[in-house]
Parts: C-alpha cells; structure tokens; sequence
C-alpha cells in the first residue's frame, strides 16, 4: 500500500444533449468547474490523465491530441487510459497510482464522451471481433439482457419479482436525478410507465436504460502533504480494485460474476471492509441497466446471491435505506460513458466530504464507486473515506 | 510449408454528427459570406484563426471577432502527386501553413493557382515567405473549402 | 496484400435544431451540425487456429480444443488456454447439441448490425464442451415475441442446423433449433 | 524513491507483416516473456497494456479483445492509448505505489491488419478545420521538415544520411522489418512521397507485439543477474492545432528535463551511452537529438556528419535502426525500451555497442510532427 492519496475536487458538466458546444468545448466546462471548485491554479497541476471510451465512437482518434489545451496539459505529463465502458474508474485508478507512487503530488484526471456525436450501439458492434461474436451480439442491451435472464434463472427467482425490483429502481433513480444538478433524464415514473414501457430486449426495457449522454468529468489527485497545504476537504482513497476476464461472452460465469466479486475483494481487502452492507454508508455502482444493479448488490456482497430483489423491494438500497446506493440517479439516468466511471467516484467523494448537495446521505464516512467495461468483462471498484 | 492463412476483410462504418457549436457556426457562416473569422485574446493580445472560442495559450473565453486579411506568408508546404486519404482534392496538392497578416498563429490550407504537376517548378513558385491570397469558390456552403486555396499574390 | 481501401462516405453540413429535451440552455440558437460517416477497412487474420475451425465448419464439424492442464474443452476452437496459459493443440470434434444458458430475442435494429433483427442470440453449452458457444437459436416462430418467451427457455437443449452452401463461416450454422 | 523497479525480461515480435491470428501472437509473446522470467501466470501482480482502437485491426475497446490473451484473466490491469512508453510508466508507478511486486507491460500493435498510417492519423484531426483539409501525420511531418530545413539550413542530405545510417544498423537487427542496403543515391532516387518527403525517409507500418515484465527491487534482482533498473521518465503533450505551435520548438525538451533530472543527468551526451529514437521520418532524428540536448539547436545535421550517432560514436542513435526500419505505431515506444533494455544486458546481439553501455534512453513520439513525447532512462 503506496501513501495516502486524496481526492481534493471534482467538477462536472451539466449532461444531455449537449449540440451547443464542440467537444473540447465540453470538456473546458468541467476543467474550468474543478479549478473553480477547489481554487487551484491549473498551473500548479503535475500531470494530467486524459480518458474516453473508445475514441471512434465520435470519430477523433487518440483524443488527448484533440484536448490537449482544454485539459490544460499543454507542456505537461500526459497520460491516457481507456479501458471500455471502465475507462472512468480506471482514469480514477491512474490518478491514485500516479500520486501512490510518488511520481507526482497534484494530477488532474478528466473523462468524457460525447455520445450523440456517434452511434453507442454501432460503436459498440465494433467492440466484437469479426470472425465469432460480431453476429450474434445485439449491443449493449443484449449483453445485458443474456446475463439478467442467466442470474434470474440459476437463482429461482420468478420474473415478476426480478421486474418489480427493477422497476423500483427505475422509479428511485429518476426520482434521485432530480436532486443532481448534473443528471442527464429526471423523470417522474409511474411503476406502471415502467413495467409498460417499450421492450429493447425482453426483459429490458426503455426505462431500465440508461440514456446516451454527452458530458465530462474532472477531478483533482493529491498526495496527503498537498492535501494539507491546499486546506481542501480530501476524500481519501481507502481501497481500490479491478478484475478482468475472458474476452469470449461465453468462457466465464456472468451470474456469479468473478471479476465483479474480485473487484471489490481487492478494494475491500484495501479499505479493511468485512461487512461492506454494515461498513459502506452509500454507494454509487455503475447502473446502466437496473437489472444488472441488482446483480451487483450480490456480487458486492451487499446480500447473499438470490436476495437483492427481496431487499430492494423492501428498501434496503434506497436513499433513506440502509445501503443507499446511487443516490445520484446513477449511469441509469446520466451515461457519458468515458465520463461515467469518474462521476461514480466523483459522486462517492461529494458524499464522505458532506458536499453532495440535495442528495447528500447525511453523515456518509465511506463510500463505493464503480465501473464496468468491455462486454461483461471488467469490474472496477474504488472505496472513499472522510478519514485515511 | 507455411499455409497461405485467410483473411478477413472488416469494414468499420460509423456515422458521426458533430456539434460546432457558436464558435465555428459562426467561423462557417463567415466563409459563406467570403470572410475569414479570427478571435483575439483579450490576456495574451493574440488572434488566431479559424476563430476559436477559447485562447489556446491562456484558456480565457474569447468573444472579439475579427474578419481578418486574406493575405499572408507561406511559412511551410507540402506538395504531393499522390492521392492519400481524406484528401480534400484530386492531386496534384499543396497543403500549407499559412501567417495571415494580423494574426499571431499559422492557417492550415491549401495552395494553389499555380502550374502544378512538376515539383521542380512548385519549388519556384512557393517558398518561405511568399506572398498568398485567399482565391474563393464561386458558390459557397459554410465550409472550409469555400476557400479554394490560397494563391501567390502577383 | 491489399492495403486498406478506404473512402470518407459523406462529408456534408446541415443545419439541424439543437434540440434540448431534458434541460433548457440559456442560449436557444441554432448551431450548425455536421454530418458524416467513415467506413474505414481493416483486414483481419484467421492465422491457422481460426482456419482449421472454419474449414471444420465447410465439413459440417464443431471443433473445439482441449487445455491438457485444465482438461476443459475450448469452443470455438483457440490455441491456448488463458486461465492455464498453455497451447492447446488437442483437437476435438465437439457434439452439435447441447443446452441453453442464455438468450435474448433481439427485436430492434441499429446502424451496421451485422444481423439482422428479429434473432435470438444464445449462450449455447455443447455437450461435453466448458464454454458456452454463442450462436443464434431458431426453427421456431418470431413473430410473435411472446410465443417465443414461452417457447424458449434456459435448460432447453438444441441442435446445430447447416446450411446448404457452405462459406467457411461462423453462419455455415444457420442456427440453433430446439430438440 | 525508496524502492526500485527493475525491467527483467522482454519478448517481442519481429515487424514483418504475418498472416498469424493476432491472438496467438499475443499469447506467444507474453507466455514467452513469463517463461524467460520465470514468473508464472498466476503470480503477476498486474498486467498493463498499451494498443489503440483505430491501429487495432477494427476492433474498439482495444484491451478487451486481447485482455486474456495477455495473461490478464482475473487480473488487476488497466491500458494506456497512443503510447506504449505511456504503459511503461504506469506499470512502474503501480510497482512504487507498493501494491504490487510485478507488472507485465504490453504493447500490441497488428499492424498487417490496419490500413495505412495515413489513414488512421488522418483521424487524429478535428472535424471542423484539420480534417476538412485532409491533414494526416506525413503532411504535418512534411511541414515540419520544409521548416527544418528553411529555417536551420538541415540538407537533403544529412535527411538522407540519417536513412542510410539507420537502414545499415537494421541488418544487424533480426526484428527490424525493413532490411536492405542502401546509399545516398539510393535514398534520392526514391519516390517523392510528400515533397519534401520521399518514400523512403517515411516509416514503414510494421507488427509489433512486444511484452516486458517488471519487478520491484528484491524481486527483480531474485529473478535475474541482470536486472536493468528504470531510472527517470518525462513526457510532455504540445497544443493541437498544427499552425498554433512552432514545429521546430516542441515539447521533447520538456520531456527530457523531466527525465534527466528524475534520473540526475546533467550532461546528457555524456551520461548517456545509448539513445533509441522514434524517428518515423528522417530528419526527425536529427530534430530529436537537438531538443535531447545532444547537440545545440540546428546543429542536428552535424552531429550525423560527425559520425557522433553512429554505432561507434560517442552518442549512438538508433542502433538497432530505429522506427525507419520498423514502425508498430502503438508498440514503438516500447521497442525503443527493448532496444536499450537489450544494450545494457549486453544482449543486443549483432548491433550490441562495442564500448560498455550503462545507461540507455528511449523515446517515443506520436501526433503530428511530435505533438506528445515520451522519454524514458534505464541504467545499470
């Protein structure tokens, strides 16, 4: 374990369709915000790591070329991260091992994704080989679709109750985003808006998905000294973990999911969690269809496998809940990809640091943030502290 | 011995819609009007061209609009006879950088009016330094090649 | 080898509303928009594993490969096991029937979908096999997307369906139709 | 810096085009590394890779295609875009943290499979201005060089001689893709290519799927005699727009600094026994040696004429041949490295220095005419 490592401040951009601003245009306004937020001079910025998910998705290859002002890296260290729909988190990861390792004392570390300026699902196609997987794999949807129907299946648990409990999260979610300035969809839904909606891919459907969204993310790394020096509330780094697995759908387990486990194991293992429903206060885990939350409240060991859907329905995740997990509204209701693994621990830092606004869960001390990637393939998983 | 393995061709399409948002909407809407837009940097004094809606060096938001000369100096150019993708053009073509007068960066645009095809009497015809002018297309769309290229001012 | 052969589609300017649905912007003008496509193409190597797959697939075989440490049989066939990370060059042919671990009915279509909606992709586990074999699961009515949640269901077993014209190609299997 | 991180073993593919399936290569390529370090699979501590989607056979998301190939299933790792020296440093920065002990760096790059270069860094440019009149890294390089030479005097032929001197020491080199033997009057008789750039000062587009594996101090030395120790690293990104900077006065220097002084050189031609440059164009070498202060500004064609850089100069550039003799875009970086790691071992073979080497630099760039560049030292 390297020194300890703080996350100082964050910024975002309001989230949407965001056709008023060219892409660097974007990404300004939530370096512009971090600065503003924590008043540190970008010149005082050791290094900076810059993030998308995969640059084709809006046709600009090798990005940080295309950000580099808007970053403020020009005459800087650079460093840039993609790792799928992880690419977030492991921006977050980047930031935390470059400051860990004492290379640098201050790094800021900048995700984004314009989505409406691509095709998700096309781009997503091009995440599948030719030769095997391109053909059968419908998007994101299907992916997802597959492994609910799996996990759903192999624990008995009655389709009806899988619905209900997605539908109270759907419900929760929208309901949550509008207490985040920064959410993309606030919506008020009716459960029966929600089990009615348009089916994607049965048993998905419109408003178990999350949104395209076009926004950016900054937030600002330091080292324990620099934390001090600058008198900034820090959310320290407790824990972090990532797992990966086989790049073949069908090689591994997606119900009892491996990598999602490891994941937080590592973390966990980090941050001295042994009863992490008990121990965390809120969580923000990456949502970008309402089923897979459930899984992962399992997998996460927030409940034994089999029970989330009796626990959600019950309301054991929900703000005013034991676990309160995305508060925020999540990547349910705000998904620029690139972007959304940082939101998570952006989010998860606002709450330990008591500035998360009109959802902040009052006296949160440790919080997860997490991010998944690849198709089925990458768990990331980050815990924060008020205290080292 | 080695087997002559196959291989598979994987056409990668994919649409794109991209935002120009008011800085280069109106950079656009210049052109159409024959028109060459820069923006000044209130801090460093700077124009730059195409107008942009941020200083590069300072990072202040810029809102002085200037049309600026469609004259300036070659400060560096390429010719090629090939045909490479993306090119704008058929070749023969010259892409160059080009000082606008009154501006404090480098246009990216092409040269030309002049007998193209032989690189030796390019090479006489462009240099550092030489003078060049915006030549305009006759019908204009909002688009960088409303500008035909630039052409030695004689 | 022939080099990439590639060609920019369209590169066009419209005018198009930015439409704001979910958050009113302070400024309601309207911003250019534009316009394009790439198609850029790559060329991908089969090299000799994927080779021997596909030309078992032109005979109406499913090959799979056998990891010597794990004892897992591979499929599609790879040459190498990446949890035990050795060669695998112990080639099987593996049954054409097997069990569903997982589908989903595919109704929507998007730009460059490969193919085309409805489909039923599927986690297939072949008899005998470790992995789960992906492919589409068919002989049975689409129309009617509620038929079909009644009608397929995890567990289910099913068997390879060939086409009649064979390409060296994962869809030599058409599909995969229930027992 | 308390602890050390040492490079103990590297493996790499030559750069000729194959017809292998790029899954197979990178499997061979990490196996292969592991079982020279004798590290196995389960016993890495993290696995960080270094590919980018357009120069990646059309597959996005590059990492998750080849995650368990390279030896990464349920393994903590993360990957690096553009720059494989980029994925170096991470791996390093991971060992100093203190949560792991190895790291398995890897840089893949297929490039049989991907159109021209040209093509795919005609994508590095903006929608709006760069793209619309079609720039592409050969043509900022060729802006570069009509500078270079205008404004510094460098000749056709010190352009030249740095092709000949590369292409010779790529003989010697049995990764290099391009092998053949050339002279000055072969390199004029080459096809212009973007005046005034000709063919043959271009690059090549090669394969390249390299992999190294790196340990914190006590381990490294428990797994090898010769463990090759990372001493300092720098790198540097300069502005986007090709007529906003001043091509001939970069970021390299910055980058440099950073490195020299992470790594206490003061004097760098002296200290430095060996420097591997990435020079997908010619002249660029000579531009490079300028700003890593090798020689004073616009003195680069010089230092060639001197026979400085040479294999037995005091400064040796590119003794394996550098990019010019094999270019995977992504992965360059990395060779660079392998190529330094491999002097100072004394285990470069044919094109081993015939003085002692104990400290080697590598570099690496990438954008137009070096927008962002990276530079890394090891030593003894």
């Amino acid at each position: 374990m390297g020194r300890p490592v703080a996350i100082i401040g964050s910024g975002q951009t309001h989230h949407g369709r965001r056709f008023d601003v060219t892409y660097p245009e974007l990404i300004k306004e939530a370096v512009d915000a971090v600065f503003e937020n924590t008043g540190i001079s970008p010149d005082d910025i050791e290094g900076v790591v810059s993030g998308t998910m995969p640059s084709m998705m809006e046709g600009v290859a090798l990005t940080h070329f295309y950000f580099a002002e808007v970053l403020r890296s020009v005459g800087k260290p650079i460093m840039k991260t993609e790792t799928c729909g992880s690419t977030g988190i492991s921006l977050a990861f980047t930031g935390y091992y470059w400051v860990a390792s004492g290379m640098a004392d201050l790094v800021l570390v900048v995700g984004s994704e314009k989505m409406n300026e691509g095709d998700s699902q096309a781009t997503m196609t091009t995440v599948l080989e030719p030769f095997y997987q391109r053909s059968f794999i419908a998007g994101a949807p299907g992916v997802f679709s597959m492994q609910s129907q799996e996990w759903s299946v192999k624990f008995g648990i009655p389709e009806e109750k899988v619905r209900a409990a997605a539908t109270r999260l759907s419900v929760d979610h929208h309901n949550d985003a509008f207490d985040n300035p920064y959410a993309h969809i606030k919506k008020k839904l009716t459960e029966d808006e929600v089990n009615n909606a348009r089916i994607i891919t049965y048993p998905v459907r419109l408003w178990d998905v999350c949104p395209n969204s076009d926004g950016a993310c900054a937030m600002i790394f330091a080292s324990e000294e620099m934390a001090k020096k600058l008198g900034l509330t820090p959310a320290w780094v407790r824990g972090v973990g990532y797992s990966g697995e086989e790049y073949w759908f069908g090689d591994s387990e997606k119900a009892i999911w491996q990598c999602a486990i490891d994941a937080a194991k590592q973390a966990y293992g980090m941050a001295g969690i042994t009863n992490p429903r008990k121990d965390l206060d809120v969580a923000e885990v990456y949502n970008p269809f309402t089923f897979q939350e459930l899984l992962y409240y399992e997998c996460f060991g927030f409940c034994d496998f089999g029970q989330a859907c009796d626990l959600t329905l019950k309301g054991v995740f929900s703000r005013d809940g034991e676990l309160p997990c995305d508060p925020s509204g999540g990547t349910l209701c705000t998904n620029p990809i690139g972007a959304t693994g940082l939101n998570r621990v952006a989010e998860a830092a606002l709450q330990v640091t008591g500035q998360a606004g009109d959802h902040q869960i009052p006296g949160a001390k440790l919080s997860l943030a997490h991010a998944m990637g690849g198709v089925d393939q990458y768990n990331g998983v980050m815990i924060l502290g008020s205290e080292k | 011995m080695k087997k002559d393995f196959y291989t598979l061709e994987n056409v990668i399409r994919l649409p794109h819609k991209y935002a120009a948002g008011p800085t280069f909407t109106r950079f656009y809407s210049g052109l159409k009007e024959g028109t060459i837009l820069g923006t000044s940097c209130p801090s460093c004094k700077k124009t730059f061209v195409p107008a942009r809606s941020f200083c590069p060096g300072c990072l202040v938001n810029l809102d002085e609009w200037v049309a600026v000369s469609q004259e300036g100096e070659v400060v560096s150019w390429a010719y090629t006879e090939r045909e490479f993708f993306g090119m704008p053009g058929k070749p023969p073509a010259i892409l160059a950088l080009i000082k606008l007068d009154g501006t404090d960066c480098n246009f990216l645009h092409l040269i030309g009016g002049i007998e193209m095809g032989d690189r030796d009497s390019v090479s006489s015809a462009i240099k550092r330094g030489t003078r060049v002018r915006a030549a305009w297309n006759d019908e204009k769309r909002g688009h960088m090649l409303d500008i035909k290229y630039f052409e030695p001012v004689s | 080898m022939r080099k990439g052969a590639i060609c920019l589609i369209s590169s066009i300017l419209s005018l198009s509303h930015s439409v704001e649905e979910e958050r009113v912007m302070e400024n309601k003008n309207d911003y250019l928009i534009l316009e394009d496509e790439v198609a850029i193409t790559y060329e991908n190597a089969y090299g000799p594993t994927w080779t021997r797959f596909f030309e078992g697939l032109k005979d109406e075989i499913i090959y799979g490969t056998r990891c010597a440490k794990c004892d897992r049989v591979l499929v599609p066939a790879r040459s190498f096991c990446s949890r035990c990370f050795v060669e695998t060059d112990d080639w099987v042919e593996v049954s054409q029937e097997g069990a569903i671990i997982s589908w989903v009915l595919t109704e929507y279509e998007y730009f460059g979908m490969p193919t085309k909606p409805p489909f039923i992709g599927a986690l297939i586990k072949l008899d005998g096999t470790d992995t789960n074999f992906l492919h589409l699961v068919g002989g049975i009515d689409l129309s009617d997307p509620d038929t079909v949640r009644k009608t397929v269901k995890n567990g289910m077993k099913v068997k390879a369906v060939w086409q009649e014209e064979k390409k060296g190609h994962i869809m030599d299997i058409k599909y995969f139709e229930p027992i | 810096m308390t602890n050390r991180v040492g490079i103990v073993e590297v493996a790499m593919t030559p750069g000729a085009e194959t017809k292998e399936y790029f899954l197979d290569q990178v499997f061979k390529i990490s196996k292969e590394v592991l079982d020279k370090a004798g590290v196995a699979r389960d016993d890495v501590g993290t696995v960080i890779s270094a590919s980018s989607d357009v120069f990646h056979g059309g597959m996005s998301c590059a990492n998750s295609y080849y995650w368990d190939a390279g030896a990464a299933f349920l393994k903590n790792g993360s990957r690096q875009d553009g720059e494989s020296l980029f994925a170096f440093i991470y791996a390093v920065m991971r060992i100093l943290s203190g949560n792991y002990d190895t790291a398995l760096v890897l840089g893949v790059c297929k490039g049989s499979e991907n159109p021209d270069d040209d093509v795919l860094t005609h994508f590095f440019t903006d929608p709006f201005y760069q793209r619309q009149v079609g720039l592409n890294e050969t043509i900022a390089a060729a802006l570069q060089k009509r500078e270079y030479m205008d404004r510094f005097g460098i000749t056709e032929e010190q352009c030249a001689g740095v092709v000949v001197k590369n292409l010779k020491n790529a003989l010697g080199n049995p990764y290099a893709h391009v092998k053949k033997k050339v002279s000055l009057d072969d390199v004029f008789a080459s096809k212009v290519f973007m005046d005034p750039l000709k063919e043959i000062e271009c690059a090549p587009k090669s394969e390249g799927i390299i992999a190294m594996v790196l340990a914190k101090e006590e381990l490294a030395k428990k797994l090898t005699d010769k463990p090759v120790w990372f001493k300092g690293y720098g790198s540097s990104i300069d502005g986007f727009y090709l007529g906003d900077r001043d091509l001939l006065e970069g970021e390299l220097p910055n980058a440099a600094k950073r490195a020299y002084d992470a790594a206490g050189i003061k004097d760098p031609r002296k200290e430095i026994d060996v420097a591997e440059l990435c020079e997908p164009y010619a002249f660029q070498e000579m531009l490079w040696c300028e700003d890593l202060g090798f020689c004073e500004r616009g003195e680069g064609g010089k230092l060639l004429e001197s026979g400085a850089t040479g294999v037995n100069g005091d400064i040796p550039v590119n003794p394996s041949g550098g990019v010019l003799a094999m270019n995977p875009y992504v992965s360059r970086g990395l060779y660079r490295l392998a190529e330094g790691f491999l002097q100072v071992r004394g285990q470069a073979g044919e094109r081993q220095l015939d003085k002692e080497v104990n400290t080697a630099l590598a570099h690496s760039t990438h954008g137009f005419a070096g927008q962002c560049h990276a530079v890394a030292i090891i030593g003894s």
